[in-house]
């Protein structure tokens, strides 16, 4: 076993045990912390898989700002997630069952996908050094985000969407005090 | 060397445990949470299929951090909700919410 | 110093043949040679503070007229290793009904968010802990281990300053990162690379004359990030008791402390960095260690100004600090963006490049400062319509003898 | 390329590591009286009232709301800036397009008065 898949093992045991207990866990909070934690797992597999300017974005967007926000979100509203409630409702079954359904088909259809077991070629670009590979890759999806014929569009919808929920998120959630 | 089969595994496992949490979760903050499991697993995915099948694009990053920005999106919108039918109703508890009967 | 670089290849020599004694594989070798990197790093960080605290208490004592720690060794050095001392024999209190786990890793989690800025800083034009083409980046994002660990503070200490400390401090250090995010990217933009020391290597001319008004408001915004006067409300001690590490004592107090002072430096050691020409400077590049002498020359600079700042203004109001990040900085950083953006590209390989960018930066601000001048004058009247405010009218005599 | 990120997970453990020793250091020396005034939670003297939990405004939200959009907003910008060499001058106004879009949301805010703390 090479180093690497010891740390993949490892990061891969740590996102499903925390995420596991994001969905288990009573106290709201836990759950979010433990959130973060899965998250971070995941910047960890987009480092692995050469995506480093994703899993630094990951670790920015999501730990930086999302998990903030749910846990804001929490405290706003936690009198009753700090109950000592039932965690699931009554369908928590049927949910267990349809996890597990859905996981092995899954890995079912996926296993019979003829490149199922592939492993990665080297990473390159023609005439660009190795040391270099990163940035030439950043500045390659800098370029096909403002391309017309690559993503410009997505680009600035996505900027549009957000605009979108930002003003619906004042709409809905703010309100003049009195 | 890790295969690809690995990483897909790996996201169907917490795409999973994502929608048991979605299903099953009572507040609506933990469905959110759930949801954001899933999108992290589908990103997982499409970051995996861009390193191992098609590394000389760029289309699955592109894909993935647009990804990223309908999750904040999804985010944003879904917890300014739950915290406006807190005000209204003094619950958070998604089967309880159930003012909208037809 | 030739001795210097021939030292360094002597030691790296020195480790090598030790490692190859061992006979581990090969990739243990590098693990193990990173490993030292990164352990010299690490301790270079953290015996800094020690320093830092001395510096500042020092600095800080002169702006208020006093002599600061001079008793424990010349001229107080060994302050910082009583204190310390003090604080590691000291009791450690853990609030009942306390979340442990949160409350113990809090500290450490704070720490962690801001030593490890320091692993993509580069000393010199060889010596840096590592290279990754997303340095800018990555030190925003390891900011954001500090806002959580905010958050768990507060939280897991089940007080209700506390919490509502780390509240205050969270929407301070969240709606103070929509400048910075927005000011590193001014000099991303101007040196074509996320790279930390590709930055620095971009600079033949200081970005802080291409870009003056993006280094300004990275510095206001870096002060607000750190949390000290005039942006100090995350403690606040006459409002909200200390924020939101009211209920740490002894060493996991000592560790936000740590994670403080480290920050103050920090941050005066980016804007060296990222606007000041970091190790650059006349001869740096034949010689790492002049490059190491100029960055801390230009970081003490800055941090100088940092203590300056936290000895002579007052803290500020939070609406006040809230609307003059989103109301001014916000705004002028999205405009500065934009028109640093658009020279920079109708501008491209011309002469003309430096004085254009400069002159466009004064004619914002030329243009901000009319603005405010003219929103202040309006205030100002609304101001005067007010009926006049009562006089102080003296209470009557008997209740003052009673 | 990995191998500067070895250089990274390592500092995350030797960063965690640091700080941790102190603390543990102390836990084994310290003295230990606990007694339950001195545990008990300091809020200025008085006597703690309730729970922990407040009524908290909806205001902390709406900054980290804002906050949220521009970050994801600027996420986007960052590739854009590092390609500038590449792009053409239409490129960049897209850019600022992108930009003025992200501006308009704080301009809403603004005029909605979401930004006010009171």
């Amino acid at each position: 076993m090479t180093a690497l898949q010891v740390i993949f093992l490892a990061t891969a045991a740590m996102i499903l045990f925390s995420a596991w207990m994001v969905v288990t866990r009573r106290n709201l909070v836990h759950a979010a912390l433990y959130l973060v934690l899965t998250l971070f797992g995941v910047a960890v597999l987009f480092v692995l898989l050469e995506a480093t300017f994703l899993a630094v974005v990951q670790v920015l967007i999501y730990i930086g700002a999302i998990a903030i926000l749910m846990i804001f979100a929490i405290m706003l509203t936690r009198r009753v997630a700090s109950d000592d409630t039932v965690v699931a409702n009554h369908n928590a079954g049927w949910a267990a069952m349809l996890a597990v359904l859905v996981f092995s088909s899954l890995v079912i259809i996926m296993g019979a996908w003829s490149q199922f077991t592939t492993f990665a070629s080297p990473l390159t670009r023609p005439g660009v050094p190795s040391n270099e590979l990163g940035q030439e890759i950043v500045a390659e999806l800098g370029q096909s985000l403002v391309d017309p014929d690559a993503y410009v569009i997505p680009f600035e919808v996505a900027s549009v969407l957000l605009l979108a929920a930002l003003i619906g998120a004042i709409v809905v959630a703010w309100q003049k005090d009195k | 060397m890790i295969p690809l089969s690995w990483y897909l595994i790996l996201a169907a496992g917490l795409f999973s445990v994502g929608l048991y949490g979605v299903l099953s979760r009572k507040n609506a903050v933990g469905i959110l949470m759930g949801i954001e499991l899933m999108l992290n697993a589908a990103n997982i995915n499409l970051v995996a299929f861009w390193r191992y099948v098609d590394s000389d694009s760029i289309a699955g990053q592109a894909f993935a951090i647009i990804v990223f920005a309908v999750a904040a999106a999804e985010v944003a919108v879904g917890l300014a909700l739950v915290i406006s039918v807190y005000r209204l109703r003094k619950t958070v508890a998604a089967d309880e919410i159930d003012m909208l009967k037809w | 110093m030739e001795i210097w670089d021939q030292l360094g290849e002597w030691l790296a020599n020195l480790i090598k043949t030790i490692l190859g004694a061992l006979n581990l594989p090969l990739d243990w070798n590098i693990v193990v040679l990173k490993l030292i990197g990164v352990v010299t790093v690490a301790t270079f960080g953290l015996l800094l503070v020690i320093l830092l605290t001395w510096i500042e208490r020092k600095v800080a004592a002169r702006f208020q007229d006093r002599f600061g720690p001079n008793r424990a060794g010349p001229f107080g050095l060994l302050q910082a290793i009583a204190d310390m001392i003090k604080l590691i024999t000291k009791e450690d209190i853990t609030p009942s009904g306390a979340d442990k786990i949160a409350f113990n890793i809090a500290p450490i989690l704070g720490v962690v968010s801001v030593l490890l800025i320091w692993a993509v800083i580069p000393f010199s034009s060889v010596w840096f802990g590592t290279e990754i083409n997303v340095g800018v980046l990555y030190i925003a994002a390891v900011g954001s281990f500090g806002v959580i660990s905010i958050l768990m503070a507060g939280w897991s200490s089940n007080n209700k300053y506390a919490l509502l400390g780390a509240f205050r401090s969270v929407a301070q250090l969240v709606s103070y990162e929509v400048p910075l995010f927005l000011t590193l990217l001014v000099p991303v933009l101007l040196g074509r690379t996320m790279g930390v020391n590709g930055i620095v290597k971009a600079q033949d001319t200081w970005f802080v004359i291409l870009a003056p008004l993006p280094a300004l408001i990275f510095f206001i915004s870096s002060l607000a990030e750190i949390g000290r006067t005039p942006f100090d409300l995350l403690e606040a001690e006459s409002e909200i008791v200390a924020g939101f590490h009211i209920e740490y004592s002894g060493m996991k107090y000592a560790m936000f402390m740590a994670g403080e002072f480290l920050h103050a430096f920090t941050i005066a050691v980016l804007t060296a960095i990222l606007f000041f020409g970091g190790w650059q400077g006349p001869g740096a590049a034949e010689f790492p260690l002049l490059g190491l002498i100029y960055l801390f020359a230009k970081s003490f600079v800055f941090y100088f100004l940092v203590i300056w700042i936290r000895t002579t203004l007052p803290r500020v109001r939070i609406d006040h600090m809230l609307a003059f990040n989103w109301k001014f900085l916000t705004p002028l950083s999205l405009v500065l963006l934009m028109v640093t953006a658009l020279l920079e590209k109708a501008f491209e390989a011309d002469a003309l490049r430096i004085p254009v960018l400069f002159g466009a930066n004064l004619l914002v601000l030329i243009i901000t400062v009319q603005i405010l001048r003219i929103v202040s004058k309006r205030q100002q009247r609304e101001l005067k319509t007010f009926e006049p405010r009562p006089v102080a009218v003296p209470p009557p005599a008997e209740e003052v003898s009673a | 390329m990995l191998d500067n990120w070895l250089f990274i997970g390592l500092f995350v453990l030797i960063a965690a590591v640091f700080p941790a020793t102190p603390i543990l250091i102390n836990y084994f020396i310290i003295p230990r009286k606990p007694n339950s005034i001195k545990q008990d939670t300091y809020e200025c003297g008085v006597e703690t009232v309730g729970e922990t939990w407040v009524q908290f405004k909806v205001q902390y939200y709406i900054y980290a709301l804002v906050f949220l959009i521009f970050d994801v907003e600027t996420i986007f910008l960052y590739p854009w800036a590092v390609a500038f060499d590449q792009l053409a001058f239409f490129a960049v106004v897209e850019g600022v397009i992108f930009i003025l879009i992200l501006g308009a949301g704080l301009v809403y805010a603004w005029r909605k008065g979401a930004l006010e703390w009171s």
